[in-house]
């Protein structure tokens, strides 16, 4: 993966390989949102004033079909190892359910993406605590023991705007 | 001889430098020629020995600055005053730098507050620019930046092994160790006189040839931190004049970068604004406040309530101003209620945020 | 005056505005001689470490020779590390674990329950739900 | 016509006031000596030390006087009326019920502040200082020279106080004697005054943009050649 390269992926996010997200002179370049998903509702006329002068935002997005309500600041544990993405990295949520504010809440299946912004930053790719596990069989005198690690990815929020 | 120290490479960007080949035969001359190499290099920072320190390449790298701050801006704001010594006059240190860090830090952070929450009374205004750029704070992120003091002497350092440039990406302060052994280093030759008078003791790895020099040096350490102003003498608020001078380093790059630089740093950072706010009498200070804006006087009226003769009674009071409700509150007792409810109508007043629109000015916090 | 200031600290959030990478060194250690230093001694000798320092500027690497077995030690921003002992793997294996240890940002790998999946540390947007409020008050 | 912060004339305001006595059936207002409980006129102390009163102020004797005194003119900058009364607003006056300058001093001296370190680090500046040997500059700027008695002489509210009273402001700005009986200089007159410049700076850079703010503080503030500028008055005071 070279700079500035972009994939897409079937899970519904856009990885843009950006190393920080902080825009200090290099790798100017912001991804744009080029998910697979497909929009069925929401047209582009929508009115969605409310939602842009409120300055409080949720949203709840799908990554492998698996819902995160998340909003700026939070840290989204995924329990697998995003192997295309780097620390650092962007990734532009394409798989949007639902924004809203306290009142007013925009539902899709999927959200147009061009109603929203919603970035995340990976900042860790780790595991879980090591566990063993036992495993019987029922008349059967033997345990087995199984070791287990999961890998985790943890992404933080850094944007989640209305257009 | 010397103790045997592992042989180091030190790895700098895109290439695996051989370095660190540890001193030959180790004598006391060895040593000065060590620390007055080391003090040279202190005093000038020349950019093609700093862009040998991988700490501090790494370190511009992390932070993504830009071109035109050298690896030698990044090494001078790790120089604090204190840390240069008696000896060193001229050395480059970050003590100007920090200056006009911390007006450029204050301004940005106390501008951007105020556009953000143009209500907020001065105090927590204070308090809030205080809990984004304390010392506390700035040591905090300077840490986060992955910046460590140098806490060996130089003697140390010259027993293992390590080049002049490694102690250049360590954060130099007159508390850590290299401060003040930077300080002995400067009064150069007396060292070895020195070394003759004291005391010998603990210092049982040194082989018997070399211990006057280490003695001298290990004892000379208090009494020049005892000499020493107490300017940045505990790591926190070396590390703040570090994130500081930083600052002012990128804005002699550009302006617009510090801007971005302290937006990406420090106001991305969270506060809780009301938790900030302290009301001793918020039901006066709502009334005042109502006189002044020209609203109806303030009531409270009971919203909703349970199990008033209950162990756990509810109140919910509402406190309007004629028609329409200011704020609400929840409490065990009325009164409880009464004051929740009013601070909630303050704290809606004070905590006011406009959104994009920039020129809201505030007519001043109600004195009771 | 009848407002006062409390004293709070504002709380760091690495990725939102800035992403500092967690891990600022990482150090190899091997030994000339043990044969479970074999795979590191490969890795050093092959060009893998030049093009991981060229791909990750913002890492400190150090190599250091000692006896004994191979390590990895990551050291992170957080002011934690993290050693992985390395002895006996190949290559490959080597080069994973340095990537395991790159990847982290130096916290203690924990237990996470099983709806664990968002953390947050701001206030709820829609608001908590009360009894009181609903339109219809609930019967019993 | 002085303008409150509703935007209603002070004669109205204080109709205002006097029917919300109405609920509380009181609607004496006492002048003349203090006596304790009672509510006193707001005209009675509704004046600056030197006699001004709030509700005489009109545009042409007041506000534009400060445009011109100023050169805000003539340097492109607009500031509402309202906005120019509240930044010669001390928070000490009138118990804080007209709009005061608090918040506006506190982002003008910040930027003041700032503006005179840039100042202060630019070479070109030339002013008594040893001589920046050329390693010692970081980017083409003199760092060493901050800090020096020379720089933290430019922000002094002694020197903004004597701009204050060159200007002729020094009557216009309301505040309030701490004890009446005392001379000026022992209630502080010179930090209280000095807050007027600066909360002016702050209203400018809220209303007009840090782009016409600068133009002020360097063609005006920090401009050798004006006889008003800190710097020449600085240099009279040495």
């Amino acid at each position: 993966m070279g700079q500035g390269e972009r994939f897409s992926t079937s899970v519904g996010i856009a990885i843009s390989r950006r190393w920080n997200s902080s825009s200090l002179g290099r790798n100017e370049e912001i991804s744009k949102p080029v998910g697979t998903s497909l929009t069925d509702t929401t047209s582009t006329d929508m009115d969605t004033t409310p939602l842009k002068l409120s300055n409080e935002l949720y949203a709840m997005f799908r990554i492998h079909n698996r819902p995160y309500t998340v909003t700026v600041g939070d840290t989204v544990i995924l329990p697998f190892k995003m192997k295309d993405a780097n620390l650092g990295d962007t990734l532009c949520l394409t798989d949007v359910a639902r924004i809203g504010s306290r009142n007013y809440t925009l539902a899709g299946g999927p959200i147009d993406q061009s109603l929203y912004t919603l970035k995340a930053t990976v900042i860790e790719k780790t595991k879980r605590k090591f566990e063993t596990r036992e495993i019987t069989k029922r008349r059967h005198r033997r345990v087995r023991t199984v070791a287990k690690k999961g890998d985790l990815t943890l992404l933080r929020i850094n944007e989640l705007t209305v257009h | 001889m010397l103790k045997r120290v592992p042989a180091v490479w030190y790895s700098t960007v895109g290439r695996v430098a051989r370095g660190g080949v540890p001193p030959g035969g180790g004598g006391v001359a060895e040593f000065r020629k060590y620390v007055e190499e080391e003090a040279a290099v202190l005093r000038r920072l020349p950019q093609e020995v700093t862009d040998k320190s991988s700490a501090l390449v790494a370190l511009h790298s992390r932070l993504r600055l830009p071109e035109a701050f050298t690896t030698a801006h990044l090494a001078r704001c790790l120089s604090c005053k204190s840390g240069a010594g008696p000896g060193a006059s001229g050395a480059l240190d970050n003590r100007g730098l920090n200056i006009f860090g911390k007006n450029l830090l204050t301004m940005e952070v106390t501008a951007e507050l105020l556009r953000r929450f143009p209500r907020l009374p001065l105090p927590v205004l204070n308090a809030a620019v205080d809990g984004y750029i304390g010392e506390g704070v700035l040591a905090g992120i300077a840490r986060g930046w992955g910046v460590q003091p140098e806490t060996r002497g130089v003697l140390d350092r010259f027993l293992s092994g390590e080049t002049v440039e490694a102690t250049l990406g360590r954060l130099r302060y007159v508390g850590g160790a290299s401060a003040s052994s930077i300080a002995s280093a400067a009064s150069g030759s007396s060292i070895h006189e020195a070394g003759s008078v004291a005391d010998v003791s603990g210092n049982a790895t040194a082989p018997e040839a070399d211990a006057p020099g280490t003695a001298a040096v290990a004892t000379s350490i208090p009494l020049e931190t005892g000499t020493q102003a107490p300017v940045s003498s505990s790591s926190g608020s070396a590390l703040a004049l570090f994130v500081r001078s930083t600052l002012a380093v990128l804005w002699t790059v550009s302006p617009a970068l510090s801007t971005q630089f302290i937006r990406d740093h420090v106001l991305s950072r969270r506060l809780d604004v009301k938790a900030l706010f302290s009301f001793e009498q918020p039901t006066r200070e709502l009334a005042r406040l109502c006189t002044r804006e020209r609203l109806q006087r303030p009531t409270s009226r009971l919203l909703a309530e349970s199990g008033r003769l209950s162990r756990a009674p509810v109140f919910i009071v509402g406190v309007f101003s004629g028609e329409e409700q200011l704020g609400e509150g929840f409490g065990s007792s009325l009164k409880e209620a009464k004051a929740r409810a009013a601070t909630d109508a303050l704290m809606k007043w004070y905590c006011y945020s406009p959104g994009e629109t920039t020129d809201v000015i505030d007519p001043g916090t109600v004195i009771v | 005056m009848v407002v006062r200031a409390l004293k709070q600290v504002s709380v760091a959030r690495n990725g939102v505005g800035a992403f500092v990478h967690p891990c600022r060194k990482i150090v190899l250690q091997y030994c000339n001689w043990g044969g479970s230093s074999e795979g590191m001694r490969r890795f050093l000798a092959s060009r893998r470490l030049d093009l991981l320092a060229t791909k990750y500027p913002q890492i400190e690497f150090e190599v250091v020779r000692k006896p004994g077995h191979p390590l990895v030690t990551g050291l992170y921003t957080n002011g934690r590390e993290k050693v992985v002992c390395v002895r006996n793997l190949n290559v490959d294996h080597v080069e994973n674990k340095l990537l395991l240890v790159k990847d982290s940002s130096g916290e203690v790998l924990r237990h996470y329950a099983k709806n664990d999946n968002v953390r947050s540390i701001n206030e709820s947007v829609r608001g908590v739900w009360s009894p009181v409020h609903t339109r219809t008050r609930p019967t019993v | 016509m002085p303008l409150l912060p509703t935007g209603a004339s002070f004669c109205r305001a204080n109709c205002t006031v006097m029917r919300q006595m109405r609920i509380r059936a009181l609607s004496y207002l006492h002048t003349g000596e203090r006596v304790r409980g009672l509510r006193r006129d707001p005209a009675s102390y509704l004046a600056n030390p030197y006699g001004l009163k709030y509700g005489s102020v009109d545009k042409d004797s007041y506000q534009d006087r400060i445009k011109s005194l100023l050169h805000l003119k003539e340097l492109g900058i607009e500031l509402e009326d309202s906005l120019i009364l509240q930044c010669l607003t001390h928070k000490s006056f009138a118990h804080g019920i007209v709009p005061y300058n608090e918040k506006l001093n506190v982002l003008g001296t910040q930027y003041l502040k700032f503006k005179l370190a840039c100042f202060s680090v630019d070479p070109n500046n030339a002013e008594p200082s040893k001589s920046g040997n050329s390693v010692s500059l970081v980017n083409g700027r003199n760092f060493d020279r901050l800090g020096s008695k020379w720089s933290r002489n430019l922000i002094s509210d002694g020197l903004i106080y004597k701009f204050i009273k060159k200007s002729g402001l020094r009557k216009l700005i309301f505040w309030k004697m701490r004890n009446p009986d005392a001379s000026y200089m022992e209630n502080g007159e010179p930090k209280i005054l000095s807050t007027a410049l600066n909360s002016l700076l702050g209203a400018m850079l809220i209303t007009n943009g840090p782009g016409k703010t600068d133009r002020f503080i360097n063609d005006f503030l920090l401009n050798s050649k004006e006889q008003l500028s800190l710097i020449s008055l600085k240099k009279e005071k040495t």
